[in-house]
């Protein structure tokens, strides 16, 4: 009895994301139909599919920036629509950086981090020097090169997955072409950290044009590919 | 009662008619309108039709 | 409502490091306002009649002016699809967006409006009740402003359309407003006046976190 | 099953069929000229009892028979709002396509009500009160509710997705209707500063039942006007929208055979 409650848990523990049915409408055009996905802990979603298939429109249907036509998504087994758990477990990085021009990147990252209540300014140092930007710190964001802010935009990602440990932790990462303008060692960098969130438990899904196989991330990921569900124009 | 005496309206015909006139001929061209626009649109779609028609005919 | 506090100051630092953003609103203010004794016959008592609705209108205009930009510049950087997505109240850091853009607009034109009554011969009497009905007032006028802004966030030009939406809101303000002046002015009890702008204010201040947020989710897709 | 419950399944049963546009589209098809035919009849009856039968008026002659348009149409722009604002909601809420489409739908038919409303209320005033335009708390009112349903249409169109622009336009019209009684207590408020009350009361219980009967034929003939409009246009909309279905496509092939 206790054996099967205890895997009960594990398995609602699992299951992080789904997505039933899902069925997206934009403007004349039926983008896709009949989208069923489930991201678990340890687990990459990767999405595919040719320019305008709709894997951004995807993306921001599952982390509830936009709503499916039809279909619902939940996160834990609970409908996302005003849902506190997924605002608190959930880091999206999209095609704008959410960075503010006017800020330093070192102050991009503190209102990151006082946002979640916590005030470590060694932590900030931390995120930045993981992704080789430290030399940025006191520079405002507009000064930063698009490699540099995008770098900045994982930076934060980084830091409140880190920090939420006290509170509640960033389990799923939702990255829209996360490799976008960032040179071949930063790439190598993003991948090793998406490893390290999925060896820890966490999940990631993502857009990205190119296949996965060569990366380190081929053994964590599982693929959907957009064309295969297109809509009928 | 005759009639140029209704028409008259015992002095404000001006004012009684033209309210009269106005607001009938408002809702005489809303549903002028609508009407108009539902034949346009049946067209438009009748086209479309055709055209998806020739295409799959074409290949 | 460390929420609120935090969007508060970082709205605050990001003014400090764009000055020019911070004073047009006022320069905008008072160029109106002075603008109006050129259009008008030159007569003293005339401005002292009518100037304390102009002021109110430079004020008005000056809401809205500055209307645009709230929203505008967090989503096209992307902070705002952050704060859709992390926030758990996106409602509280709206509110302290607003709360923020209120007191570089309207509380720097409030304090500026007794210079202007100085200049319009105003009985400084009047100055006290046009002082605080400005106070009440304006949070107001940003408050349901910063809803048609939030609706017309993501259209590129959007400055004439939250004109359109949103001055025939802003009239009952304004009459009440304006209105506690004439009354003063015929030596009349205005305290039902302030009342009523406090409660305008108090159903403002509640709903209109909500129909910001809402409508910032609703358009942002 | 006690009639309640049969009442009740019979409501959700309706909601459900016009809920959905291809339904609506079927259904609008018998209901439409029933309501045209209603409000012709209606106005026919209205306007020959309200220009012959009715006596004129002892104080203002025969210029009160404006009255049997003035009162309708503005009856009806305070309706329609109510009508648009309470389908935005539905909309919000429950998502229901088709609350959308009747919101939409009803902004221009409101502000066309509206404008006649105050045009004619303007000519009126001019042998009343001796001028076009009086700053009367009423015809104030109704100009602001004509500002309002522009500012509703222009955020409809402004936006480019449909559905955007669906939720916009809903939002704008809810929030209006919180403000509405706010504008107007705050108008008639002001306006009571310029003048004394209102020069004349409209319509009201003391109207003998001769000037009274044409009155209330002519506001239900203006209502199922609006009724019969509203499905004219909404009919459009469907169409429009639903353009790229299936269901729209076999109709149109049919009715071109």
């Amino acid at each position: 009895m206790t054996a099967l409650a205890a895997t009960h848990k594990t398995d609602s523990d699992q299951c992080l994301l789904q997505g039933h049915d899902l069925h997206c409408v934009r403007g004349e055009r039926s983008l896709f139909t009949g989208i069923n996905v489930t991201v678990n802990r340890g687990q990459c979603l990767h999405i595919v599919g040719a320019n305008g298939s709709g894997k951004t429109s995807l993306l921001r249907i599952l982390c509830g920036l936009s709503s499916a036509d039809s279909g619902t998504v939940l996160w834990r087994k609970q409908p996302l629509a005003n849902n506190v758990d997924f605002n608190a477990s959930t880091a999206y990085v999209g095609h704008k950086d959410g960075l503010k021009n006017e800020l330093t990147a070192i102050e991009n990252l503190r209102f990151q981090q006082q946002l979640e209540g916590i005030n470590d300014e060694q932590a900030l140092d931390d995120c930045l020097a993981q992704l080789k930007i430290l030399y940025c710190a006191d520079l405002s964001a507009q000064a930063l090169s698009f490699g540099q802010r995008r770098r900045l935009a994982f930076a934060r990602l980084l830091l409140s997955s880190k920090a939420s440990s006290k509170t509640s932790s960033k389990v799923l990462w939702i990255l829209d072409e996360p490799f976008t303008g960032i040179d071949i060692h930063g790439r190598a960098l993003i991948e090793d950290l998406c490893v390290q969130h999925l060896s820890d438990g966490g999940a990631i899904v993502m857009t990205h044009h190119q296949s996965l196989d060569q990366s380190g991330l081929a053994k964590y990921r599982s693929e959907l590919n957009l064309e295969a569900h297109g809509g009928n124009l | 009662m005759n009639w140029s005496e209704f028409f008259h309206m015992g002095g404000y015909a001006f004012h009684v008619w033209s309210c009269w006139a106005l607001s009938t001929a408002c809702l005489l061209f809303i549903v002028a309108f609508a009407k108009f626009r539902n034949a346009r649109i049946k067209r438009d779609i009748a086209r479309q039709i055709q055209r998806e028609e020739r295409h799959q005919n074409n290949s | 409502m460390n929420t609120l506090l935090l969007y508060f100051k970082r709205e605050w630092q990001l003014l400090f490091r764009n000055t020019g953003a911070l004073i047009q609103p006022l320069v905008f203010f008072i160029i109106i306002a002075l603008l109006f004794p050129f259009s008008l016959p030159a007569e003293i008592t005339l401005l002292q009649k009518i100037g304390g609705g102009i002021i109110w209108v430079a004020a008005v205009l000056a809401s809205l002016l500055s209307l645009e930009n709230m929203f505008q510049s967090d989503y096209q950087d992307g902070t705002l699809e952050q704060a859709i997505i992390h926030q758990r109240s996106l409602e509280m850091a709206m509110l302290g967006k607003v709360l923020a853009h209120w007191s570089a607009t309207g509380l720097f034109l409030t304090v500026f409006s007794p210079l202007l009554c100085l200049t319009f011969n105003i009985p400084s009497e009047q100055i006290w009740v046009l002082f605080f009905g400005l106070l009440l007032g304006t949070p107001s006028l940003t408050l349901i402003g910063a809803v048609g802004a939030a609706i017309t966030v993501t259209l590129r030009r959007g400055g004439v359309l939250i004109a359109i939406i949103i001055l025939p809101l802003y009239i009952p303000v304004l009459i009440f407003g304006a209105g506690m002046l004439s009354q003063s002015a015929q030596g009349l009890e205005i305290t039902s006046q302030l009342y009523t702008l406090a409660a305008i204010f108090v159903l403002a201040i509640t709903l209109a976190p909500f129909a910001i947020a809402s409508a910032l989710r609703a358009t942002i897709n | 099953m006690n009639p309640v419950s049969i009442i009740w399944k019979f409501l959700v049963t309706v909601y459900h069929r016009l809920g959905s546009p291809r339904e609506f589209y079927q259904i609008a098809q018998y209901t439409t000229p029933i309501f045209g035919l209603l409000s012709l009849v209606l106005f026919v009856c209205g306007a020959y009892l309200g220009l012959f039968q009715a006596p004129a008026d002892y104080q203002q002659g025969d210029s009160f028979r404006i009255i049997y348009v003035h009162v309708p149409a503005a009856w009806l722009s305070l309706f329609v709002y109510m009508v648009m604002a309470t389908a935005a909601a539905i909309g919000i809420i429950w998502r229901m396509k088709m609350a959308f489409v009747v919101a939409i739908c009803s902004a221009p038919l409101g502000a066309v009500f509206t404008a006649l409303a105050l045009i004619t209320g303007s000519i009126w005033g001019k042998p009343i009160w001796g001028t076009w335009w009086t700053w009367d708390a009423r015809l104030t009112s109704e100009l602001i509710l004509l500002f309002l349903y522009f500012g509703v249409m222009a955020t409809y169109h402004a936006f480019e997705e449909r559905k955007t622009a669906e939720k916009a336009m809903a939002m704008l019209a809810i929030i209006g209707v919180v403000i509405v009684p706010i504008i107007h207590y705050s108008v008639e408020w002001w306006s009571s500063l310029h003048q004394g009350a209102t020069i004349f009361a409209e319509g009201g219980p003391r109207m003998p039942a001769d000037m009274l009967t044409p009155l209330i034929l002519m506001i239900l003939s203006f209502m199922f006007f609006y009724g019969y409009a509203l499905f004219l246009s909404a009919q459009n909309k469907v169409l429009l929208n639903e353009r790229k279905s299936q269901w729209v496509k076999a109709a149109i092939s049919a009715a071109e055979k």
